[in-house]
């Protein structure tokens, strides 16, 4: 079966990268791009939460809530005891872990909706849901339960930066306007969804090919602990989805959102509320490594093992 | 109290840094009484690497705020006491002349 | 019924303005939607001229000239009376209600379309007629008949503005190249039209939530003026319509036009050729109150208003 | 038969920039619309060739390349000897006319589908194939094959540019997505291309105002060399579209892309790496009055000869 | 006649105004003879408020314009004069030497 | 050897020019054992013309470098002699305080 586009145009970037052309998205586009996958997924989780009765995920809900902050302190003591990582890096990196990478999750329902794979329509939902609770096991890892007065700050920047409004608000409008209401703005937020997914993937592709340098440099612990924690998180992810009894592709998703690493709401936050976490860690894994092993490895893996999870569970 | 740039001898303080703390740091420097500054956005390379400005994470801003020789070495130490320990920044300081 | 999901992102915009959040559209963005909505509302105007003789639409474009005169001159003594400005501040103000807000008229457009209520195709010709007269008549205000050398820069000024030539220069090329012509152009001017002004009501809430402040320091006459202009506004409009017989769609149109308040083109030309006039006056009442006021009561209200008129009319 | 409406765009902006309007396309808007505009043709012509054996295409395109190798032969000297040209300067110029122009395929190819004319989808392929060995024969032209050093510096440059990147790339990613792949990418690459190109030119149409002034105190060889050239070059590239047993929409397009000047890789490569020629020179030429002339004058001129050309040949 | 900045000592003014006048800034620059300048476009506060440069009205422009030093402080005086009266307007000069 | 700007006197050496030589500009730079610099895009005038920096041929770039004083003339020497015979290229050098 043929390769997914978008994937190609991040092995573009990559190789544009590599070859240092001096190919870039300008920031303004960057941005613009960015903004329309954040609303269109905030948009697409808002419909979907607006045509069942929203009681009735408050079950998933939690589970993921729960499920986002197993992650960070699974990952916690792994970068602090293995690898050697001061207390507020290991907390910064474990919530880059415990969150969910926007970009990872779209490439992922790109791949089931290719292979004509169903899935449940309010997965985009637990994108948002998800962003959030690692952050704040994170920063309280970091910090510890002490200085009480910048709990009211951080708050505000993990909820008011810029990817959060746009995935909230998106979410809010979708869930007001319902099916129906977004009809007219379709064709930007919804039609031309994966290819502005491409023309995002290309410049991420660049800035992984840049963030090379700086990884080899940091030693190879982060390069295994990029690729081994989204084992764990798919493992994790696809259990979650079998005890709530999700789809087939419901499963690929949740696996793939708990194997996938925030690179955009955790490095903002982590940047504004604890400083003393050096970026190049964070960002070089999850950007440099667990990001283009998720979207070329990781997913079809996590589609086999949801596959084997679902035909032993119906053995069961 | 406000003060602006007065007519006369003066400090430019160049401020550069990561656009992450814009927010916080114009409200330092208006926590000194300064409120005129010219910002840009900037990319550049410096002791904590290469900041490319192509997105969020590398994007970098040029805080140039004129002001009374007097404020110009304090507003510089604030500044650098408040962020050099967590952010990439670097600060320089010109003799100008307000006309 | 739903709420039309374009006001939801103004809705958003202010929301994320006043919770302070770091969103928003950069710079070159904003040129871009805005350049697609002016372009969008030309092309639209001129492929209506094209499928009608221009000299019938001669008396109906008499008739706005006219109402975007005598509503800066109904705006003027209010302002300079009641509201104790300066000559230019007030002729500045009242020129901005005499033109129209391209926004508005995109929100009401979109609200129509939404209900399935059928409009004259050709509504948007008169969005560019009505640009041009209040500045004329509002710089003449200001500065009267004295100064006769700037007048050519002035015109200039006005008529060659970026929003001006995109708006005229969207008119002619869709006049010259008619329904047929457009086809190419239209995935991208058509279709995208109600996404791509989701994110320009995004900016321009963000961007009234900041003017919120500058306006109670300004006191309350100009929050009264804000609402009371676009209903006697409203109430011209909607008596110009019926004298010209337009449909109930085309009523609320040119209702919600005489009732809008530009903040793109008369900014800009009050600016350079009037400079002594305050921006934040008319800029903090155009677009923290009007634009506000109008796509969110505004429209709806002359709607109602249109409706109980038509049936008036039909009475006699 | 109307005009079309991207090339109204284009007259829209001369027209605005001979007014001297404030408008213009931000840079990064500018980026944008030219990265899909380049995506978009790399990825039709890749496209293309995942449907047929890429072997069989090999004579077109090594009679393709011979022929931009001929275009600058031919157009070197007319500048040295009758122009009195510079070596580098003679050089740089013929470079532009041996190499091409996507902007000017675009809108030939755009003509042609306006019209129903078919053509070979593979054209795309030969703007790829076509860009490249007239930069290298101009810069042998102007350097001489001495400073060995600088080749690889100079091919890294050629090859390695934004445009060369996104072209080659975008060839790639269709080829090996194939049809079925880039169906999910249409709605931005291929659906908005027609709007995308129209913003295009429009910015074309205010950079080639800019260039009039230029022009005229360059004197009048480089007007009448920028008219001249696309006609020998038009008739270059009928010829070996007949050779090559083309179509009548093949033979045009081939005919036009001979007939263009480059005005985006050519001018890049050169000034990295002949930095001593003045792009004032190619640049007004190409883009002032070659441009503007073909996609005037020139497209439906190439049609016209074409369809003689067609007739003559099955007359033989 | 064009005149260029000669080598030597000369003095950098920098003027930060609304991006709507720039065509009428840069005229009354060239009026005086001055052909070099650099334009950024920036963002910022003073006293006229805070400038946020996110669209048209809130636009601001920096026009950097080294020449010799017996030009600047006439330039900086009539661009004042000129513009100070309607616009947000802030000039400063810095010396400078040209290599 | 890698210099970075040290606290106290420093010269501010301001390059403008072409986009189109970034990469060479830098590499220039560095090789100096200079590695600090912010960079911004502008637009302009000069002895060449105007450059707009609306689409690629007419994009500038100003390379702000901070250094020794003693390095800053042998920086602006080096990169008028590489550049300034075929592209656009201005440079001013300013006083500069490192704190
Ligand atoms: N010597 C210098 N001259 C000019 N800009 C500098 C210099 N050093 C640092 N910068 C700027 O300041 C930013 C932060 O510096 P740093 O914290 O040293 O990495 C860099 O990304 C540059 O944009
Ligand atoms: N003291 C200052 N230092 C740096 N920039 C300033 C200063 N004062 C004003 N500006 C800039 O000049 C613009 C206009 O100033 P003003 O007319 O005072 O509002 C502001 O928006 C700032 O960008
Ligand atoms: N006197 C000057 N003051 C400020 N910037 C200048 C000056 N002269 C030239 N520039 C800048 O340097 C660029 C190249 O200059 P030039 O090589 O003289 O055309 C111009 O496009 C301007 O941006
Ligand atoms: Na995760
Ligand atoms: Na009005
Ligand atoms: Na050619």
């Amino acid at each position: 079966m043929a390769i997914d586009p978008v994937i190609l145009f991040f092995v573009l970037g990559v190789a544009a990268g590599l070859m240092r052309s001096e190919l870039r998205l300008p920031a303004p586009v960057y941005e613009l791009v960015s903004m329309i996958l954040l609303l269109s997924i905030g948009l697409k989780g808002g419909v979907e939460l607006a045509r069942q009765p929203a009681l009735d995920l408050m079950p998933q809900i939690a589970a993921v809530t729960v499920m986002g902050i197993v992650l960070t302190l699974l990952a916690f003591p792994l970068l602090r005891g293995l690898g050697r990582f001061s207390r507020v890096d290991a907390a910064a990196i474990a919530a880059h872990y415990g969150s969910v990478s926007v970009g990872t999750f779209a490439v992922a329902a790109a791949y089931l909706t290719y292979r004509q794979i169903g899935f449940e329509q309010h997965m985009p939902l637990f994108v948002v849901v998800l962003e959030i609770p690692a952050i704040i096991i994170g920063v309280l890892l970091a910090k510890g339960l002490g200085r009480q007065q910048a709990w009211g700050r951080m708050l505000h920047e993990v909820l008011c930066g810029k990817s959060m409004v746009l995935l909230v608000g998106g979410l809010l409008v979708g869930w007001v306007a319902g099916e129906d209401g977004v009809q007219s703005i379709k064709p930007l937020f919804f039609d031309l969804f994966k290819g502005v997914l491409a023309l995002f993937l290309l410049e991420m592709g660049l800035i992984a090919a840049g963030h090379v340098g700086g990884l080899l440099r940091q030693g190879l612990f982060l390069l295994g602990f990029g690729m081994a924690m989204p084992l764990i998180g798919a493992v994790v992810g696809t259990m979650v989805a079998l005890g709530l009894g999700l789809s087939l592709g419901g499963t690929v998703l949740l696996a793939t959102m708990a194997a996938s690493a925030s690179y955009i709401a955790a490095p903002a936050a982590f940047r504004l509320v604890v400083p003393e976490a050096k970026p190049a860690f964070s960002l070089a894994t999850s950007l440099g490594v667990t990001f283009p092993f998720n979207i070329v490895l990781g997913i079809p893996l996590y589609h086999w093992m949801a596959e084997r999870a679902q035909m032993m569970k119906g053995v069961w | 109290m406000v003060m602006t740039a007065e007519e006369g001898p003066a400090k430019l303080v160049s401020i550069v840094t990561e656009a992450a703390v814009e927010t916080l740091l114009l409200r330092e420097i208006e926590a000194m009484g300064i409120d005129g500054y010219t910002i840009a956005d900037v990319r550049g390379r410096g002791t904590r690497g290469r900041r490319s400005g192509s997105w969020d994470a590398s994007a970098s801003i040029r805080v140039d705020v004129v002001c009374a020789p007097v404020r110009a070495e304090a507003l510089a130490l604030r500044v650098k006491e408040r962020f050099a320990p967590g952010y990439a920044l670097f600060i320089f300081i010109c003799d100008a002349w307000v006309p």
